[in-house]
């Protein structure tokens, strides 16, 4: 019931007349999510990092503490 | 002096001392409309088609700016703080201010309306439609557009941010209206659709002073 | 003018601004009579406290109250507050003003006018006045107000000599009367009686 | 106990800890799935007898769609729990929703469109779905707009949380017009196909990449949640522990 | 550091500081775009015949909407005041800021209209065209609203009246884009017009910065 | 910080606003080190004076000169004038308000910052600051300029006594370097030693 429906690799990314149309959307899915996804983690480094400075800068105060 | 009497005497003052205020919706309605034959083309008949669709986005957005400055001077001078020291719930004084909003600055506008539609050669049966669609829906209009204006109050400077926010949400009135006025070419009957215009506005009315209210009040708490 | 006098009190009043704690647990009765003046350097929090006794920001934590009131919302028609804000429009005239903020009459209005030194410019709009004419304005509703609270930031800002001494007097037979006034300022009053909270400045 | 639960779930420094644990199982959970559902979806299912192969776009257009629209609903739900509550996560997940719906509503739309050129031949058409997804994604955008204007995290919350609710109000009534609006005007040629009868091996993958498109959306509000969390606590000391610790 | 390194400096800081402000007029042109068949009629037909002409008033409104906003925080704030002290002639330093402007605010909304043009289905060819007259002009309409910005700093709350001030000296730009439209959709020759439209934005652009400073400089001096 | 003393001289200087003469014929000269107090009560035209020395306010008649350079305009970066505006932007952070508008390096801007009291907020943004430190922050530019003539109109406004005294130094040092200042106040300076120009309010 399941089998591969093009005969070779090349037909499956030319996708006979709607490639141009499919693989930019499923890139374009990539893309947004993935790029949701790194942004969401650079925001979360960031986050920490910024924290880090602002314990070093306390630690450098007042070295008691 | 009753707290309501201050309050419409307040307004009437700064319509008075702001006449610019009063006559900008007016002017902004009639250059842009102006505008329109210049970058289309002077084709009445094209005009003439397409101008009440015109002229109520142009309505709508000189509506819309003018709704910005609401709030904004009294909440920077601080007046807008002292209403929380009024003997009044703070929604009350919204409705209040919304009311005198749309009586000295939409009604005005609306008025003007029709000169816009003799410039675009609009049919008079349609001019009638859209007058009272107008009427109807700026009252639904204004106050979505002072809870934009409220939300935003805080913010840097936000200039026409609370117009952007709240644009989407009245899609609905300008649909309605959309639809009126193509009734009201074709001669159909538009009845049914101006009673759920004059419903939504009645919603509007009774349920977003307070969300206005709320929205003030955060931004007051919010200010030093 | 007569007032009913009523007692202010916070408890454990604590605000945290910018990860900053500014004050932690304040707590203080102020009876009819009392002459409060908040001090502390730039920052401190001066502001911050006496807007959250006007109930216009919320503490962290901790509670006031008005008379036997509980809830503080409730009782905030008895507070006149003044700010770091002018609190007048600019394109208003300064009896335009003045007649909004207060609900007294015109007579009593022109003569609060009188005191503070404004008479013959009523109809200025206050754009066209100087500084600290402005704050006159402002200061105005001082003389026509019955309320017993009377919470003011800074009211000396922008005030020459004359004018503060006369504030200074106001202020003093308001408390006579049994009314409350917590205050703040940098300059030192010549002429007034009064209880000192410090807040320290905690950076 | 039942307080206690939801106390927990109110204390940011536990729901930061689980849902670093959540995220990790959504996250491999849905690459499985994704990977299983499209690849099955682009090249195992069969092609459409009408559309042929560009039918196989809706892969990620329909799930994409349908999430963009139940992330508003989310929303919404986080925005009377912050009112009726007062509790801070809400609105940490309010913000959170509101970027990752937004993206969600970008793709939709824009894969939509793409599919739009071979099938209708244009890329836009003022349809009634395709009008009330664009409103949509400006309702998304103004969220982020007010929140992103608004310094104090606080005010910014209940500023956004008002306007969720009154979109939320006014989201049906939207969708209602507009769908009246293009039937006044519209011809019905260019209706979105309605739902033909699938075959199941068309239909499979397209229920596997919806819940693996569920399980990304999942991961990635997980994740910025975990984010703004850190973000708005820097102040306390758990949070410094957490960072010390690793 | 020079005076220009710091000017340059401030604004860049200041778009990145209000981010806000760089994606409104945007967000604004779309929106706009977007009401229109929502009031008008979906048929792609009619709307790709008004289209582009729409955009150009939509980008219009975007422009003056951020452009009343120019010199305002700085006046308020009394940042401006200081521009004087500066050892420049004011007309340099309105040069500068009128550059940033339409470096950081303008551009990128030109940018975005192809979006728009798919949206009414303008055909490739007129939105080319549109892009064109849009770079083109789109400096002379930057100085111009600059100069009723600047007219109109000292007024009560001058909103969009600078706007008002300044729309009807649009209209030859606005009539001239609309000839390179209407000719670009029938194929004929649309550089003589594109020439016209260059000239005068470079007159704009060389002229105008005198008189923005004359009328910066009186509202100073009118301020107390 | 070296600075080119400079003599600031006005002649004749009248001006009249809403039909009052504020002042009319007033003359003087202040060779460097003269330190200046225009006093006199609110709206005798003080700040109005300040702007015409500063070339912000044209004088119905008069002329104002500074050094050698006859045109008024031509030499107006020598001026330092700090008003009533706080003349920083809300938006941006105090550092980056600071290195606008002077021509200093970031190491004195830094340093500037430290004497009033603003170190380790340099990245706050105006906005979320007090009253008295957003006054601290137009302040800092004393600290940064090489400029000959200060025109300070009211700079005490809003500072606590700490920063009060640290200002008066900063404006004897400059005095004594050869510079210029004229300024006003409603406050008593404890720690100068100025001339007083008398402005009376004509109502
Ligand atoms: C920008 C263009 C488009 C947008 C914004 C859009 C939006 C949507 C939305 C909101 C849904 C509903 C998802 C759900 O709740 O289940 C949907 C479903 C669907 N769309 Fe699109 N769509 C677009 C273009 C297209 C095109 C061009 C086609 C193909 C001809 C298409 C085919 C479908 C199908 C087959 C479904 C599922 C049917 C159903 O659940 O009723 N869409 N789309
Ligand atoms: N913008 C203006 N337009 C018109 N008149 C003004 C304006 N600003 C001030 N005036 C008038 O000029 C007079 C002097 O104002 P000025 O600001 O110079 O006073 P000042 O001495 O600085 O007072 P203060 O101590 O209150 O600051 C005032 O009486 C006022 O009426
Ligand atoms: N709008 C705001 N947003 C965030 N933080 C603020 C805001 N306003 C003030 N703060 C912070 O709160 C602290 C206290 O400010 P507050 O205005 O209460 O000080 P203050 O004691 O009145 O000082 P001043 O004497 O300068 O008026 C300041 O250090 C400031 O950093
Ligand atoms: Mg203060
Ligand atoms: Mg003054």
């Amino acid at each position: 019931m399941i089998e591969f429906q093009f005969d070779s690799l090349f037909n499956f990314l030319r996708m006979a007349p709607h490639g141009i149309y499919v693989w930019p959307v499923y890139g374009l899915g990539l893309l947004v999510i993935g790029g949701l996804a790194i942004w969401i983690r650079y925001q979360h480094r960031q986050a920490i990092r910024k924290i880090r400075r602002i314990m070093n800068r306390e630690s450098i105060h007042e070295p008691k503490a | 002096m009753s707290v309501e009497h201050r309050f419409l005497v307040r307004e009437l003052k700064l319509v008075l001392a702001r006449p610019g205020d009063f006559f900008k919706p007016m002017w902004f309605l009639i250059l842009v409309i102006s505008m329109v034959p210049l970058a289309l083309s002077p084709d009445s008949k094209l005009l003439g088609e397409i101008g009440s669709a015109m002229i109520w986005v142009a309505t709508l957005l000189a509506l819309l700016l003018n709704a910005d400055q609401l709030f904004r001077d009294d909440f920077v001078d601080g007046v807008l703080e002292q209403w929380l020291f009024f003997n009044r719930p703070l929604f009350w004084l919204v409705i209040l201010k919304l009311f005198c909003h749309w009586l000295f600055y939409v009604v005005p506008l609306i008025l003007v309306t029709p000169l816009a539609g003799m410039m675009l050669s609009v049919p008079n049966d349609v001019m009638i439609a859209l007058l009272v669609t107008l009427l109807l829906a700026t009252p639904a209009l204004t106050c979505f557009s002072a809870l934009g204006a409220a939300l935003t109050l805080g913010t840097a400077r936000s200039g026409i941010l609370g117009v952007l926010v709240m644009l989407p949400l009245f899609a609905p009135v300008i649909i309605l209206a959309a639809g009126v006025l193509t009734r009201a070419s074709d001669g159909s009957d538009i009845l049914p659709l101006l009673a759920l215009l004059g419903a939504f506005s009645i919603a509007a009315a009774t349920l977003l002073p307070l969300a206005v209210g709320v929205a003030l009040r955060l931004n007051i708490g919010g200010s030093s | 003018m007569l007032i009913k006098p009523k007692t202010l009190q916070f408890q454990n009043l604590t605000c945290v601004r910018d990860d900053r704690c500014l004050f932690a647990d304040l707590s203080m009765t102020l009876p009819p009579g009392s002459l409060l003046r908040v001090a502390g350097p730039n920052g401190a929090g001066k502001t911050t406290l006496l807007r959250i006794l006007s109930a216009l920001h919320e503490p962290d934590s901790g509670t006031v109250q008005i008379g036997e009131v509980e809830d503080h919302l409730e009782s905030r028609q008895e507070i006149l507050y003044l700010g770091h804000k002018p609190q007048v429009c600019q394109d208003l005239s300064i009896m335009d003003n003045l007649m909004f903020l207060t609900d007294a009459s015109q007579a009593i209005c022109f003569q609060a006018l009188q005191f503070v030194g404004l008479k013959g410019c009523e109809d200025s709009l206050v754009r066209e006045l100087s500084q600290g004419q402005g704050r006159r304005c402002g200061l105005a509703r001082l003389w026509c107000h019955e309320v017993p609270i009377w919470i003011l930031d800074e009211p000396y800002t922008a005030l020459d000599p004359g004018m503060v001494a006369i504030l200074e007097d106001r202020i003093n037979i308001h408390v006579g009367e049994g009314g409350v006034c917590v205050f703040t300022t940098h300059q030192n009053p010549t002429n007034l009686r009064f209880e000192t909270l410090e807040l320290a400045r905690v950076s | 106990m039942g307080w206690r639960w939801f106390h927990e779930w109110g204390s940011p420094k536990w729901f930061y800890d689980r849902a670093g644990r959540w995220q990790r199982v959504c996250g491999f959970l849905a690459l499985a799935l994704l990977l299983v559902g499209t690849l099955w979806g682009l090249g195992f299912a069969p092609a459409d007898y009408q559309q042929g192969n560009s039918y196989r776009i809706i892969y990620l257009h329909v799930p994409v769609a349908f999430l963009a629209q139940a992330l508003y609903v989310a929303m919404a739900v986080c925005a009377i729990v912050l009112f009726v509550w007062k509790m801070k996560l809400a609105d940490v997940g309010m913000q959170a929703l509101a970027v990752v719906g937004f993206g969600f509503t970008v793709l939709a739309l824009f894969s939509g469109s793409i599919w739009g050129k071979p099938t209708w031949g244009t890329y836009w058409v003022w349809d009634a779905r395709l009008t009330s997804m664009l409103i949509l994604g400006f309702l998304y955008l103004g969220l982020i707009g007010l929140r992103s204007a608004i310094k104090n995290p606080d005010l910014a919350g209940k500023a956004c949380a008002i306007l969720v609710l009154v979109g939320v109000v006014n989201l049906p009534i939207i969708k209602y017009s507009v769908e009246w609006w293009s039937a006044l005007h519209q011809p019905a040629s260019f209706k979105l196909t309605e739902k033909p009868a699938m075959p199941a091996s068309m239909w499979v993958p397209l229920l596997i990449n919806l819940l693996g498109y569920y399980l990304v959306a999942a991961y990635l509000v997980l994740a910025s949640m975990r984010t703004v969390i850190l973000d708005r606590e820097r102040g306390s000391a758990w949070v410094r522990e957490v960072i010390e610790r690793d």
